[in-house]
């Protein structure tokens, strides 16, 4: 049974709010949600929350023979599925075009922006590459889960180890971690998505990490995907409240500053855990 | 305060039993070796619901105490509805429970065929359930049972609508519970309580309306489960 | 949902815009507004035009007012009727008012009411109460009627009924209730843009060459086998069997050439967007009998564009 | 593959700022309201627009407007080899509700409340600015529709080169360098869609959306020519046989 759109009380009261600048969860209107990011026994596994919106992110890597075409890369695929666990919005079986949404921007903000190097992925070319496989679990959508789960593939991706691999003519020995430290990913670059949400009336300012409220009653959403070096690798803006190029400009601006704080959050909690985690090696 | 869970047996006896919500009579065979006789049927009483278990003074009523969120429409208890579509004469109103409930276009104080209100899809009204049966759709009515009168029934204009646990909803209809009074102290405020776990709030201006929302949002069970000391520490750092 | 779609027809004149690659420069000096100087020699408009300051004016259909001004929302001729400025899309659904005739087709039978697909926005309504029923006009609806609602009409049935209301989304309600409205039989239905059909004395059209005509203001227009006068159900020989019929009567072949030939007229006019009256029909009928062309080859395209000549000479 | 030679020409020999060209036919084709064919260069999409009409799934309608539904379809001939592409693809899934959410906004659709309108995207030939013409081409649809918009929506691709805007890409250069494809509303000079999935510095945004917009106005005003043919022929073949005066009652 499909949640039923908000009340006409509701509509009105979050439109009054925002136009005094002031929002539900008592947040500034350009304010995120503290990230908590909370790590797996395992490198790699991290559970992401923004306030009350929660997603799982978690990697496994093995060892496969490359396609042809591609001989000296490795291979990065992106598992997301949206399960009625996160809201009665999602059924089974049916790709809502939320899943669409978040499926094609995980895929354009960790793989088509290379935010990985694939070549270091490589082992023996066309013999043996690395295949990491990202998947992403929604346990609970309170509003924007398309930025919580590009947070939680990007920060997973951080803090996945691979074993270490070391390659004698064709002869290949892996060695697991109790051997040999495992090995981080070669990262170019991490980029963080930032969600606008629009109202169709021009005296409301725009709002950054929408709420579930929000982002029904707002008028059209832009995300932002960019990293803490001012690169834009998505800027995308389906529809929704037509903006003059001076706005979009001003958001863009925006979300560089917000990328440099997130970037500082992000690194911190990754150092924190990384101290907390003896890892002995013989 | 003993916590009872889902099977377990319950002490509860009396010439007239009344069970509340969680609380099942079944009737299960006892070969009560002791007095030898063939195994009688004693009724049982189990809990179908984990929580406290609480009995009136004299222990006639029985009933178990738990939180949850989905509501189950019960005989004379006000709800806050949503009306999501209109059916010719009817409305059909989403109260939170399994089916949506039906509301009759006429079923509200001095309406008429010609004069009754006209609500929208999407407006908010409190009501009563008037029909509350296990195999039928719940309806309500948006007058006092006995007095057909209005009695802050109706359609609820403005204002704000919190959803929270059942449990909540319940603290509040309690008139010894701190939330309310420590609010209404500092500002005016009239609030519909349904019982569904949707709360109607109705203050001067936007900020207000948010403290309030974020309080119970706070003392929540569910949600932040504050007592009343650190209510008071919340409620200063808001600057009230 | 049956729809229908059109005997393969020529392509309208060329609508095709060429632009070579020359003439496009994105660069900031491209002042000459093409467009702007087509737009006003003819009263002619495109969605974005502003017309008007709406403090002059007030809008009616295809406009919409923003910042005091009154702007277009369709494609289509501007028309001004003193305080009022309306723009009528050239092409566009058909938009219902009321008393307007209209051909339907049942789409779903449902409690005490028939959904009937009328080429409007919705699905119109034929009430049970909008219908006559068996046994004299006035007698009232009774439970029975409703059990066997598909003895009066079922789905795919055809009709011609009258627009009576609005219901409040803007959907159409029809009824039935006169002896000239009904079921259909004994023809065929084509499918034309409304914009070609405008309001006439009557709607009901008898050819001298044995054909009736049903142009529906929704644009479906019935061609049958014509019914002589005494034949039409008389007042008092109101009889259910007559009118909700689903029998074909015996349609001897020149009667059937002549509808098809009446039908495949009806085609290349519309698809020329010539617009319809009986006038026209019958001019463009007579030369067809002249030409004595074989009926299938009338929607040749050489064929259909002599035909628009010839009409338009005799005008 | 050198997207900009030494003396300022690109690989299929157009300038900097020059578009391809455009053409646009818009032949009523079967039972469609509206269908528009049009073609950026070698791109080339047909589209048609049946509706406002009754929904076919009463659950989809919504009580106070029209619901839009998109539906592209790319031919498995449409690109250099031949692709099948499932129906699940989410590529094509996320263009169709970029066009979608693109158009419920300029389309009046509390005008029809109940009913719905369906767009039919189907892909030809793709040379790059797939969006684009989807987007331009739909447009073209709706208004021959006679379904009332708010503006027009004029798409148009625009990469970077050499820290300099270069519009209206074909695949070699949609490969080659960071791109985006923006829609715009001319009468407000406001930006409706931006879609860009590459990497690109952001001060290089301030000119990139001044040169899309002008782009922009140029589309709009093919756009505009070829839509006024259309009309003053079908106002020319109506008053050509005009009406009978008697027989006319209004």
């Amino acid at each position: 049974m499909r949640p039923p759109s908000p009340s006409i009380v509701e509509k009105e009261f979050l439109y009054n709010s925002l136009k005094e600048s002031l929002r539900i969860d008592g947040r500034e209107p350009l304010e995120m949600r503290e990230p908590t990011l909370s790590f797996g026994p395992e490198l790699g596994w991290v559970e992401c929350s923004l306030g009350k919106t929660k997603v799982i992110a978690q990697i496994e890597a093995k060892i496969v023979r490359p396609p042809p075409e591609r001989p000296l890369e490795g291979i990065i695929t992106i598992h997301s599925e949206i399960s009625p666990t996160a809201s009665s919005e999602y059924e089974f079986g049916r790709t809502s075009e939320e899943e669409v949404t978040i499926t094609r921007m995980l895929d354009k903000v960790l793989r088509r922006s290379d935010a990985i190097d694939k070549e270091s992925l490589c082992i023996l070319a066309n013999q043996r590459v690395w295949h990491l496989r990202l998947t992403l679990h929604f346990l609970a959508d309170a509003g924007n889960m398309l930025d919580c789960a590009c947070l939680a593939g990007i920060v997973a991706l951080k803090h996945f180890r691979r074993p270490e691999v070391e390659v004698i003519g064709d002869e290949i020995t892996i060695y697991p971690p109790s051997e040999r430290a495992p090995f981080p990913l070669a990262i170019h670059h991490s980029p963080y998505c930032f969600t606008f949400a629009f109202f169709s009336d021009a005296t409301i300012p725009p709002v950054l990490d929408p709420s579930q409220l929000e982002q029904r009653l707002s008028a059209g959403v832009t995300s932002i995907a960019l990293n803490a070096q001012k690169e834009i690798c998505v800027f995308q803006k389906f529809g929704g409240v037509p903006l003059l190029p001076k706005d979009l400009l001003a958001i863009i601006d925006i979300a560089v500053a917000k990328a440099q704080g997130l970037h500082q959050i992000v690194e911190n909690r990754l150092k924190e855990d990384w101290s907390s985690r003896t890892v002995e090696f013989r | 305060m003993s916590i009872i869970f889902p099977g377990e047996s319950a002490p509860a006896n009396h010439v007239n039993l009344k069970l509340g919500p969680g609380l099942l009579q079944v009737s299960s065979i006892f070969n009560d070796a002791s007095d030898g006789e063939t195994p009688r049927k004693r009724p049982v009483i189990i809990a179908t619901k984990a929580g406290e278990l609480k009995h009136s003074v004299k222990g006639s009523q029985w009933w178990i105490e738990s939180n949850s969120r989905r509501y189950v429409p019960v005989l004379h208890e006000s709800v806050v509805g949503l009306i999501t579509q209109r059916l010719g004469e009817a409305y059909r109103v989403d109260i939170g429970s399994a089916h949506h409930a039906s509301l009759d276009g006429l079923a509200f104080e001095g309406a008429t065929k010609r004069s009754k209100p006209n609500l929208k899809v999407g407006s908010l009204v409190y009501a009563r359930v008037s029909l509350a049966h296990k195999d039928m759709e719940p309806e309500l009515e948006c007058f006092g049972a006995q007095t057909h009168k209005a009695e802050g029934f109706g359609e609820l204009k403005g204002g704000f609508v919190v959803k929270c646990s059942l449990e909540m909803c319940r603290c509040l209809l309690n008139p010894k519970h701190f939330l309310l009074p420590m609010l209404g102290r500092r500002f005016p405020l009239d609030a519909a309580i349904g019982m569904n776990g949707r709360v109607w709030v109705s203050a001067k201006n936007v900020k207000e309306h948010i403290i309030v929302s974020r309080c119970i949002e706070a003392v929540d069970p569910d949600g932040g489960g504050m007592n009343e000391d650190e209510l008071k520490k919340f409620l200063h750092t808001l600057g009230v | 949902m049956i729809s229908f779609s059109f005997f393969p027809l020529p392509p309208e004149p060329a609508t095709i815009h060429e632009s070579p690659q020359h003439s496009l420069h994105a660069s900031h000096d491209m002042d000459i507004d093409l467009a702007h100087h087509f737009l006003h020699d003819s009263n002619l408009t495109l969605p974005g035009e502003t017309l008007t300051s709406s403090h002059a004016y007030m809008r009616g259909h295809g406009t919409y007012v923003h910042n005091e001004e009154v702007i277009a929302s369709v494609a289509g001729t501007i028309e001004r009727v003193n305080k009022l400025v309306t723009v009528r899309a050239l092409r566009a659904r058909y938009n219902p008012e009321i008393g307007d005739l209209v051909v339907g087709r049942i789409t779903e039978v449902q409690p005490r009411r028939w959904k009937v697909d009328a080429n409007g926005r919705q699905d119109a309504v034929l009430m049970l109460s909008s219908v006559n029923l068996p046994g004299g006009v006035q007698r009232r609806k009774l439970e029975s009627d409703e059990l066997q609602m598909r003895n009066f009409f079922e789905e795919g049935d055809l009709l011609v009924a009258e627009v009576q209301a609005f219901f409040s989304d803007g959907a159409m309600s029809l009824h039935t209730r006169s002896l000239k409205y009904g079921k259909l039989r004994n023809g065929q239905l084509v499918s034309v843009s409304p914009a070609l059909i405008r309001r006439l004395k009557s709607h009901f059209i008898s050819l001298p060459c044995g054909v009736d005509l049903i142009l529906g203001l929704n644009g479906y227009i019935w061609v049958s086998k014509h019914v002589k006068e005494n034949e039409q159900e008389g007042e008092e020989g109101f009889d259910a069997e007559a009118v909700y019929s689903n029998q074909n009567d015996e349609i001897d072949m020149p009667t059937r050439s002549a509808i098809s030939r009446v039908t495949n007229i009806i085609r290349v006019l519309a698809s020329h967007f010539v617009p319809l009256s009986d006038t026209i029909i019958l001019d463009a009928y007579e030369w067809a009998m002249e030409q004595d062309a074989d009926v299938s080859e009338m929607l040749h395209q050489d064929n259909s564009f002599a035909l628009i000549s010839a009409v338009r000479g005799r005008k | 593959m050198e997207v900009l030679n030494a003396d300022g020409y690109r690989s299929d020999g157009r300038r900097q700022f020059e578009l391809r060209s455009i053409t646009i036919d818009l032949a009523q084709h079967g039972a469609a309201d509206g269908t528009a064919t049009i073609v950026h260069g070698l791109t080339k999409v047909f589209v048609s627009v049946l509706g406002p009409r009754e929904a076919k799934l009463r659950s989809l309608t919504i009580h106070d407007r029209a619901n839009v539904n998109v539906e592209v379809n790319v031919a498995a001939f449409s690109s250099g080899e031949r692709r099948k592409r499932a129906k699940s693809d989410k590529r094509v899934l996320e263009m169709a509700s970029a066009i979608k959410s693109t158009f419920e906004t300029i389309i009046q659709t509390n005008l029809y409340p109940r009913s719905q309108i369906d767009i039919y995207i189907q892909i030809i030939e793709q040379d790059g600015g797939l969006l684009q013409a989807c987007i331009n081409g739909t447009t073209l649809a709706l208004i021959c529709a006679g379904i009332p918009l708010v503006d027009f929506a004029c798409a148009v691709t625009c990469g970077v080169y050499a820290n300099s805007p270069i519009l209206d890409l074909t695949t070699l250069e949609e490969n080659d360098i960071p791109n985006m494809t923006l829609a715009m509303l001319p009468k407000t000079g406001s930006v409706n869609l931006t879609a860009m999935e590459s990497r690109l510095h952001v001060d290089r945004f301030g000119d990139l959306f001044e040169v899309a917009l002008g782009a922009g106005r140029v589309i709009h005003e093919e756009m505009k020519l070829a839509i006024l043919a259309k009309s003053r022929m079908l106002v020319a073949e109506m008053k050509t046989i005009g009406w009978g005066e008697k027989d006319l009652v209004d």
